[in-house]
């Protein structure tokens, strides 16, 4: 079977649980054995070729830009944990569908085991570290899910969050180790790399990818100061503990370290570094677990002790260190997956985990003791199991190692953990199982299905006979292993029966202390819980709520909700970086000379800047202020006129009252005057800046007005073209409706939408509680009497259309005259506008025909239109055509399509207005406000109505 | 003239007024238009990306006028692919918001969505600097009415705020074209590009000010800190499905950065060197971090999206900021992933809103909450740069592409860090909304509804779902994505190409359109002395 | 001579302009604030025409007639807000 | 004149800047105001000044013409600026109406709960 | 004649506004004229609704004559004011307000005669009656308040209501 | 001969035009109460710019050959505008200085219209609370 699909069928099979769990527990359960079992075969396929020393590929580009392939091998360090993951998961797969509860999701469990078991065989059968690493992070957020599984307690979530933050740093941190090695060795693939240790070894990089690996090595694998997480895991479902903690995912570090063994140990560094940690990690663990009470954190403090020993093991660096490695992780597996299970059944019966609460169930669980008696002998390394046979080629390691010039601490250590490690293996078996049969357990234990104790009982088997025929059963494997952790052919002796040798006596040792140390545990457990000693998850969950809380304050101080600050930042910054920019070009003398001061200018100048001071100073009362801006508008309209830009003066007054009457009717509802609410050292800092910034562009506008363009402006070719190309004489508006007629289209699309968004704020304002209160609000100001004085409406009802006969004649004169359907627009609107002020909003709305939105629109379509009538001559969007008319007795006339185009403009400027006008204004409106007469104050329809009563 | 080059703009523009004009009262009708309007601009993206995949730069001059003269649109690998981005995120928005309901809570939705869409798109085909500007401001301001969308005290607030801050990027927009223009006298991209790369020592002190000042511009838009502000209370008070549209926006900023910097700006021209080197790439670790710090800091689900947004936007600008090929194209690999995933994350948000209100809690137990916490995971890893989904190829892209550069330590812990407390903060949240929920006291059947029932909540579902799956299309086919992206990045940094097509014209001579009279410039003069279109001229008739 | 009279008549507007800006800041009335800056609209026209005629250009008489419009709106906004508040009812 | 017209823009932002600087939202508006015509200025300013030669051709005469390209340009600004400030007005008022409070600047008002 | 009536609405203004197309366009030419008379047309039709009620006029002609007094007045009215500017202290001023009963009631006659009144020798309308049978006049400088009134009420009042009603 | 007296047309109404503009808004410095105040602008600053209209429409005539029409379009306007912008600026006075007692009787009328409550003059009833 291809590697693959091998790699694949654990994912696909997770597709299917969660969509069968409607047709049954078992229909799923079956579906997720049916992938593992599926894939255990298909890897089983290529036991022979794996045994016969050859090493399977399979490969795939993917992301060839980076190196990163979708290349799998199968080599026998490969070959060795799919067999493990494969098949104990097949294990807990069956014990899964026991222990779990009615209450339980089985199908979300299902498939994220199932997504687990996919990344963990993805990781060991990478051929690519990048790769790798996917699948490496894949477990993370799988196991994740596993460990949170029982999302209603706070230990789980906990619990899923601890595994999730450690691991994914560690595999962060492995990230940037892998990408180093990876540059080292000039490729990402992992034959490529294995094939490169003396590069890597020699490279200056080595030691920093060293560290980053292990980094994502060590918290994977539990490995001191980062073993806290695994213990806290354990509140994930037992069928979770006992693969992702014991056979697999705690595996995956060691994996790694194994797999990039040839190229990565050897060196001092590699010693020291994972040698010691393994070794520290080994008796720490050891010795805490002896003083859990939880069957599960006692085993989960035991699994960290016994990865700290395969640790310590490939940290020896040798190849015989390898060997014992490889056999322990095999019968670490074993024993302590069949452990997990023992320990979940007890909880599953006796409804506790707590040893103080168990004790006698020998009596009452028989069959489930003895998995248990059997496990734990050999996790205690009792003779004939498993266990014994690997903790006696590590104690034996361990008596021939050096540490820094000294022969006795390694030894000593490891005895020592060996000591503890047999103390809590009989502590599980003693405190649980032996002893008087108590009343007081919270359940009614009694041993379980055989599906439930199924798989603990093969394991089980597995231990003794590999601890009896370990050569025949697993040397052969342990062989190949051996071969690819190391990239020779080391010697493999598996024997129950080494002779007297160091280990022996270490053992003998271990045994005893172990046993003395058990009778002394209750005086012992005193002691460790009066013994001050720091609580991992405190600190842990201490530093996570420490960055918490500065990440809240950063955020929250930072994001104050104060735009006035930001504001003032980007204002900073902006000078900061232009004053950088511009010391570090270079600026020539000027080329223009400057222009002579007329009086106009200066007068102007003078009513600019005295106005803008007042504004400065007068702020605060908003309807002078709003006046001052008046004379800064005109007096900006009056220097483009004097400026030779005709065109821009018109529109900046036109714009100038419109935005007047907006801001008008906008304050209407507001407050009328602006208090004093910073502090003086405050307005000072703002005034500073705004200074500043000014300073900046003044001098920014003068150097560049006392310099000529670099090169020729393209706007001589817009003068040269104008009337040529364009047919109008009026540059400016030939530039707008034809050279860059789509800003223009933009434009008007710009203001069409600031309409239709204003009325869209009516709307909401108005079908809210606001509401209410605008027609319960009472005017804050004197109203004076005659709304709509008689004077004022004759006098725009005679304006109007003389206005509108102006924007005519503006809009037809625009594109040869200043001008244009932009200008004309706002007269227009004005002169509407005038009629809603003269005679009232209900008034002049009932007599506006035509809808806002629908002129809006039709000016846009009608630019558009005009655009895309081109196409017809293909010829691009806007272009335009004009041409020459003659009918008789008329002269001559131009007609362009520019007009045309012009016109969209002019009705999308009218429609814009007016709508956002009249939104405005429907603030104010009360119902009952009288519409049918423009004028309060008519004594002529009072007569008349005096007549009609006479008459009647 | 290969019109389809400009659908993308006037597709759009012409179904907006079309819905105020004729549909305004008409739903349904609103919604048919505004999706076929979103399916076309879809085909249409897919028909530009092909042709503009072989690496061909295509024009489109508008009015007919030559660059640099009149505006062009330009058409190549990096416009193509920010149009079909633009394309495919609309059509998606546009859809949950059908299902959401949210486009019927107030006015004008679809023709507002339907403007912005071609604010976008004209500022990603425009080559033109000040129409640049234009579509900006047109995208701005649909964007201000979307974002106001249903109304309420807190979005108005946050609403003036956005619209506030952008209006000052707005003029700082043209004080830099000002500048720019002042020094070379042209607005054409390409022109512009000529041009610097020529500019006489003396005047680079101007010219850098206004490049200096356009690039903050941009950098607002793409909420580069320290001008990231307006992001956060813009988009968590935003309608979420809005938020999910603005994921392009940032986009925009990043699209024009990556544009004006390697085309008229690029590190290798005399007048622009060592303008932004000692702090833009500084300045993107940071906003990598400061978004980083508050995914862990939100106490509001709205807040977590926008944050995620900020903290991808640093790592997209990390990679902009190195300016080498490698490092574009990684860019331009990560610009797709981060849309599709802020998008989605705010889509997740609203429905998580929707249901149980926006503060990061245990709140009792939502409707669809299995489905809803399963696609936040997703998006939730996607966010991260988690394996396996494509945000976590682009952070090795990334990472790869910084290897050689001297901060490299820096962007190297700065990105891996960021990734690290992003997920912290994202796991912290998506433990309390779906996780903790399950631990509080409530009745076995009790199930919070959403406030505001939707019209149909499958096709909320079925949009994120779909936009996910796009991400997960977006992981698997990395290797021709990342051929099209280094070809792109090519591109980008040997301008030649596009330089050469755009300004291939500019001595086109300009034909008269009415042949007749071409034989005098003022031909009115011919017929009758005084109609000459002076002050008292005649042509006012020409309607 | 023509010369002179222009530019007397510029000098005299340009005081004027001056004087209405006297007014608007110091004024007590915020009545004559709104007569002075009506009085500026109108003081701006006899300038824009005088400039025009100084040019020679008619160019500038849309600016003009525009102003003389807009100016009276302006005007009446100003004062019907102070009148109502209320300037659309 | 050049340097009445720069110093004069120079002003002009300054006031708009320290009034965008203001607490509420209607000095923030009449500031953005004042910076529209700094903005606007500078950007007619970039053609160069020039007095009595309006971009209008003429027949008569050969006579230069002040640059229109910003004034075509100044003139899309300064109708953009007036969209955006009728929406800023708007939404500020929408934004008070509702609040009962102008001040531009928002503060936290959620607090949620940690997280166990 | 109906039809015509409501294509036509106002013939006045569709003449005043041809004429003021003339003056915009500032040269008298057939092209001008059509296009004049065309908007002069288009532009009443359009705004009909905004002007409900045609004004109606007894003696159109009398108008000419009227405006031609009022400017002279106009002209006279400015070197009055001139001279009380200049060289009349405020203390010597005497301004007053004084009540101008009306006799005319159309709204547009009403208008027309407070437009003139301000315009005309150192008085302005500044306020109408509640019922609109007065108008409030400001003086400048009224010595004697009454004959102000007799000259408003003979020199304009009296004319307009021959010209409206 | 003609040319001359065109000339002579221009100076003098250049000249009063500046004077009156000039006493214009020198009227609205001096005058010292509000409602005198409005004379001087309203009448004396449109004389004023009419002035500087027909010096300019003289001018045109004179050196142009052709009379100009605009600047006589421009003076209508300001005659019709002036005394809207008048009577608004009184009633503004009116209603924030002055009591019906001030102001001389309306006649058969009860009030001056600026002095009317807002129940008198045709507007909705103001609703309390
Ligand atoms: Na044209
Ligand atoms: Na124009």
């Amino acid at each position: 079977m291809s590697l693959f699909l091998i790699a694949a069928l654990p994912f696909l099979g997770a597709l299917f649980p969660g969509l069968l769990i409607r047709a049954g527990r078992d229909a799923c359960a079956f579906a997720a054995g049916l992938a593992s079992l599926l894939a255990f075969v298909g890897l089983m396929t290529h036991a022979p070729a794996i045994f016969a020393g050859e090493v399977i590929h399979a490969r795939v580009d993917w992301l060839p830009q980076l190196g990163l392939s979708a290349n799998f091998f199968l080599d026998g360090l490969g070959f060795l944990f799919a067999t493990l993951i494969l098949s104990i998961g097949l294990l807990i797969i069956l014990y899964a569908r026991f222990y779990l509860s009615r209450q339980d999701p089985m199908g979300n469990f299902y498939t994220y085991l199932l997504l687990f078991q996919g990344a963990m065989v993805g990781i060991v059968t990478s051929d690519n570290i990048l790769l790798l690493l996917i699948f490496w992070e894949l477990t993370s957020l799988s196991s994740f899910l596993l460990i949170g599984f029982w999302k209603h307690l706070p230990e789980g979530r906990q619990g899923a969050r601890m595994a999730l933050t450690v691991t994914g740093m560690g595999g962060l941190a492995m990230i940037a180790g892998m990408l180093i090695l990876g540059h080292i060795a000039g490729s990402y693939d992992i034959s490529v790399i294995l094939q490169n240790k003396e590069a890597i070894q020699s490279s200056d990089l080595y030691l920093p990818a060293l560290l980053l690996i292990l980094l994502g090595a060590f918290t994977k694998s539990a490995q001191f100061p980062f073993h806290f997480w695994l213990p806290h895991a354990m509140a994930a479902p037992t069928p979770v503990s006992a693969y992702l903690h014991s056979a697999t995912m705690v595996k995956a570090g060691l994996f790694l370290m194994a797999r990039l063994w040839p190229v990565l140990a050897g060196t001092d560094a590699w010693f020291y570094i994972v040698a010691t940690t393994g070794l520290v990690t080994m008796l720490l663990g050891a010795v805490i677990a002896l003083f859990k009470d939880d069957l599960k954190a006692l085993l989960a403090f035991s699994t960290v002790s016994h990865l700290g020993l395969i640790t310590m093991l490939l940290g020896f660096g040798t190849k015989a260190a390898a060997v014992g490695a490889v056999f322990h992780i095999i019968n670490h597996a074993t024993f302590k997956a069949a452990l997990f299970m023992t320990a979940g059944i007890v909880d599953h019966e006796a409804h506790t985990r707590d040893i103080k609460r168990l004790g006698g169930l020998r009596h009452l669980m028989p069959v489930t003791f003895t998995i248990a008696l059997v496990a734990g002998l050999s996790m205690a390394g009792i003779p004939p199991f498993n266990g014994f046979l690997s903790k006696e080629m590590m104690l034996e390691l361990a008596a021939h190692t050096d540490w820094n010039g000294s022969h006795l601490l390694v030894p000593a250590l490891a005895t020592l953990a060996a000591l503890f490690s047999v103390a809590y293996s009989f502590r599980f078996i003693a405190h649980t199982f032996l002893g008087p049969k108590r009343e007081d357990y919270p359940g009614h234990p009694h041993d379980p299905g055989f599906g439930l104790w199924a798989s603990p009982a093969l394991l089980t088997v597995l231990v003794v006979v590999i601890g009896l025929f370990s050569g025949p059963v697993v040397g052969p494997l342990v062989q190949v292993t051996a071969d690819a952790v190391t990239g020779a052919h080391p010697k493999v002796y598996l024997k129950l029966w080494h002779g007297f040798t160091p280990a022996l006596y270490m053992s003998a040792g271990a045994i005893v202390g172990g046993l003395l140390l058990l009778m002394l545990h209750r005086w012992l457990d005193r002691a460790w819980n009066d013994a001050p000693r720091p609580e991992a998850k405190a600190i842990f969950e201490g530093i996570i709520a420490r960055v918490t809380d500065l990440a809240r304050g950063i955020t929250d101080g930072l994001h104050n909700g104060a735009i006035t600050r930001y504001a003032a930042i980007m204002v900073v910054f902006t000078l900061a970086v232009s004053i950088h920019a511009y010391t570090s070009g270079t600026l020539g003398l000027p080329t223009r000379k400057m222009m002579e001061i007329g009086l106009l200018p200066a007068v102007g100048w003078l009513l600019l800047v005295v106005a803008t001071g007042c504004i400065l100073l007068l702020h605060r009362n908003r309807f002078l202020s709003l006046i001052l801006i008046g004379i800064v508008g005109l007096i900006v309209s009056l220097s483009f006129n004097y400026l030779s830009a005709p065109d821009l003066a018109l529109t900046q007054i036109s714009v100038e009252v419109v935005t007047i009457i907006l801001m008008l009717l906008a304050l209407n509802f507001m407050p009328k005057d602006t208090p004093i609410e910073t502090p003086p050292l405050t307005r000072l800092r703002d005034g500073g800046i705004a200074v500043a910034a000014g300073v900046g562009i003044a001098a920014l506008a003068y150097a560049m007005l006392m310099r000529d363009f670099s090169f020729e402006s393209i706007s001589a070719f817009h003068a040269a073209n104008s009337y040529k190309g364009g047919g109008g004489t009026n540059m400016v508006n030939v530039i707008l409706v034809d050279f860059r007629g789509f800003d223009t289209f933009g434009e008007i699309i710009v203001l069409g939408i600031a309409a239709m968004v204003i009325y869209a704020l009516t709307e909401a304002v108005l079908a809210s509680k606001v509401r209410a209160y605008l027609l319960n609000r009472k005017p804050d100001m004197l109203m004076a009497g005659d709304a709509h004085p008689g004077l004022m409406v004759v006098v725009t009802r005679v304006m109007m259309p003389v206005a509108l006969m102006v924007a005519a004649y503006i809009f037809f004169r625009g594109h040869n005259l200043p001008g244009g359907g932009f200008i004309a627009g706002l007269i227009a609107a004005i002169a509407v506008v005038m009629q809603y002020m003269a005679s009232g909003f209900g008034w002049a709305a009932e007599r506006q025909r035509f809808p806002y939105h629908g002129i809006i629109g039709s000016g846009v379509l009608v630019a558009a239109a005009t655009g895309l009538g081109a196409w017809f001559n293909n010829v691009p969007f806007l272009t335009s055509d004009f041409g020459y008319v003659h009918i008789e007795p008329l002269k001559e006339f131009e007609l362009a399509t520019a007009a045309l185009f012009d016109l969209g403009v002019f009705l999308a400027v009218v429609g814009a207005v007016l709508l956002a006008l009249e939104s405005l204004a429907r603030f104010a409106w009360q119902p009952g406000i009288d519409t049918d007469h423009a004028i309060d104050i008519n004594p002529a329809r009072d007569d008349l109505a005096a007549n009609e009563k006479n008459e009647g | 003239m290969n019109h389809l080059l400009i659908a993308p703009v006037v597709l759009p523009a012409l179904v907006a007024p079309f819905i105020i004009m004729a549909l305004r009262y008409h739903i349904d009708l609103q919604r048919v238009f505004s999706v076929a309007s979103c399916v076309l601009l879809t085909v249409i993206a897919v028909a530009l990306t092909a042709q503009a995949a072989d690496g061909t730069v295509q024009v489109y001059e508008l009015g007919n006028w030559q660059a640099p003269f009149g505006i062009v649109l330009v058409l190549d690998r990096l416009s193509a692919l920010m149009v079909l981005l633009t394309a495919v995120l609309g059509l998606g928005v546009v859809l949950y918001a059908m299902g959401s309901g949210w486009d019927e809570r107030g006015a004008n939705f679809h023709a507002l969505f339907q403007f912005q869409l071609m604010g976008i798109m004209g500022a990603f085909l425009t080559g033109d600097a000040f129409n640049l500007f234009v579509f900006f401001e047109v995208l701005l301001i649909a964007s201000y009415g979307l974002m106001i969308h249903g109304g309420g005290t807190r979005r108005f607030q946050a609403g003036v705020q956005y619209v506030v801050y952008n209006l000052i990027g707005s003029s700082l927009f043209l004080f830099a074209l000002g500048t720019l223009y002042a020094v070379t006298g042209t607005l054409n991209m390409a022109d512009l590009a000529v041009r610097v790369a020529e500019l006489p020592a003396s005047d680079t002190a101007i010219l850098r000010v206004g490049a200096i000042m356009l690039l903050l511009v941009f950098a607002i838009k793409a909420a580069l800190l320290p001008l990231h502000f307006w992001l956060p209370a813009s988009y968590a008070n935003a309608p979420l499905p809005v938020a999910a549209l603005f994921a392009i926006m940032t986009k925009v900023g990043a699209y024009a950065i990556l544009r004006m910097y390697t085309l008229v700006f690029a590190p290798d021209v005399p007048a622009a060197a060592g303008l932004m080197e000692a702090w833009l790439l500084p300045a993107a670790l940071m906003t990598a971090a400061i978004g980083a710090f508050g995914v862990l800091g939100s106490r509001e689900i709205g807040h977590l999206a926008a944050f995620g947004a900020i903290t991808s936007v640093g790592t997209l600008l990390t990679a902009i900021s190195l300016f080498t090929p490698e490092a574009a194209a990684a860019a331009i690999y990560y610009i797709v992933h981060s849309t599709f995933t802020a998008a989605a994350l705010f889509l997740i948000a609203d429905m998580v809103m929707e249901r149980q209100g926006g503060e990061i809690t245990a709140k009792p137990v939502m409707a669809h909450s299995g489905l809803i916490s399963a696609l936040f995971f997703v998006a939730a890893i996607a966010m991260a740069g988690m394996p396996p989904l494509s945000g976590f190829l682009g952070k090795l892209l990334v990472l790869d592409a910084a290897r050689d550069h001297a901060l490299a330590p820096w962007v190297w812990a700065v990105i891996l860090i960021s990734s690290l407390v992003t997920i912290l903060g994202l796991a912290r949240a998506g433990t309390a909304i779906f996780w903790k929920s399950h631990g509080l006291d409530t009745p076995e059947d009790y199930v919070a509804e959403a406030p505001n029932p939707a019209p149909s909540t499958a096709l909320t579902f079925v949009t994120v779902i779909g936009l996910l799956g796009l991400l997960g299309l977006y992981t698997v086919a990395a290797g021709p994505v990342m051929r099209y992206a280094e070809a792109t990045a090519a591109d980008l940094f040997d301008r030649r190409a596009y330089v050469e097509t755009v300004l291939a014209n500019r001595d086109r001579p300009v034909e008269d359109p009415n042949d007749a009279h071409s034989h005098d410039t003022f031909h009115h003069a011919d017929h009758n002395e005084d109609t000459y279109p002076q002050p008292d001229a005649q042509s006012e008739e020409s309607h | 001579m023509i010369q002179y009279a222009y530019g007397f008549a510029y000098a005299c507007f340009s005081l004027a302009l001056l004087m209405n800006l006297w007014k608007i800041i110091f004024a007590k009335e915020t009545s004559d604030r709104i007569l002075a800056l009506d009085t500026m609209f109108i003081n701006a026209i006899a300038l824009i025409a005088l400039y025009g005629v100084a040019l020679g250009t008619e160019i500038f008489f849309e600016a003009a007639l525009i102003m003389a419009m807009l100016g009276f709106i302006s005007t009446v906004a100003y004062a019907r807000f102070l009148l109502r508040g209320n300037i659309i009812e | 004149m050049e340097l009445l017209v720069a110093s004069a823009i120079g002003i002009l932002t300054a006031a708009g800047i320290y009034l965008m600087l203001r607490r509420r939202t209607f000095p923030v508006i009449l500031g953005l105001s004042l910076l529209t015509y700094g903005v606007n200025i500078f950007l007619f300013a970039t053609g160069r000044l020039v007095t009595g030669a309006p971009p209008i051709l003429n027949k008569y005469a050969e006579v230069a013409y002040a640059d229109p390209l910003p004034q075509a340009l100044v003139l899309t600004a300064i109708v953009i600026s007036f969209g955006m400030t009728a929406v800023v007005v708007m939404i500020a008022l929408a934004a008070y109406l509702s609040a009962k409070d102008d001040n531009i600047n928002m503060t936290h008002t959620t607090e949620a709960g940690e997280d166990a | 004649m109906k039809i015509l009536n409501r294509l036509v609405p106002h013939p006045y203004l569709t003449l005043m506004l041809t004429v003021t197309w003339l003056m915009l366009v500032n040269r008298f030419s057939l092209n001008s004229l059509v296009f004049g008379l065309f908007l002069g047309l288009l532009i009443p039709f359009v705004t009909q609704p905004f002007w409900p009620n045609r004004p109606k006029l007894s003696k159109p002609l009398n108008l000419i004559g009227y405006v031609a007094v009022v400017l002279w007045d106009i002209v006279v009215a400015n070197f009055i004011v001139a001279r009380i500017v200049l060289f009349m202290p405020n203390s010597r001023r005497q301004p007053a307000f004084v009540t101008v009963p009306l006799d005319i009631r159309t709204p547009e006659a009403i208008a027309m005669l407070g437009g003139t009144i301000t315009m005309t020798p150192g008085t302005v309308t500044c306020d109408i009656s509640s019922e609109g049978h007065a108008l409030l006049v400001h003086c400048l400088h009224a010595p004697d308040p009454e004959s102000e009134v007799a000259t408003i009420k003979s020199r304009y009042e009296a004319r307009l209501k021959e010209i409206f009603e | 001969m003609m040319e001359q007296i065109l000339d002579i047309l221009i100076v003098v109404f250049a000249v009063l035009g500046g004077f009156f503009g000039l006493l214009g808004s020198f009227g609205l410095l001096k005058l010292n109460d509000p409602v005198s105040r409005l004379h001087a602008p309203t009448k004396t600053s449109t004389l004023g710019v009419g002035a500087i209209l027909l010096a300019s429409f003289f001018h045109s005539w004179g050196y142009d050959h052709h009379g100009s029409s605009h600047e006589l379009l421009i003076l209508m306007f300001l005659l019709v505008t002036a005394p809207v912008t008048a009577n608004f600026i009184a009633k503004v006075h009116i209603s924030r200085h002055t009591k019906p007692e001030d102001l001389p009787s309306p006649g058969e009328d009860r009030l001056w219209a600026t002095h009317m409550q807002p129940e008198e003059n045709g507007d909705a009833p103001q609703q309390q609370g």
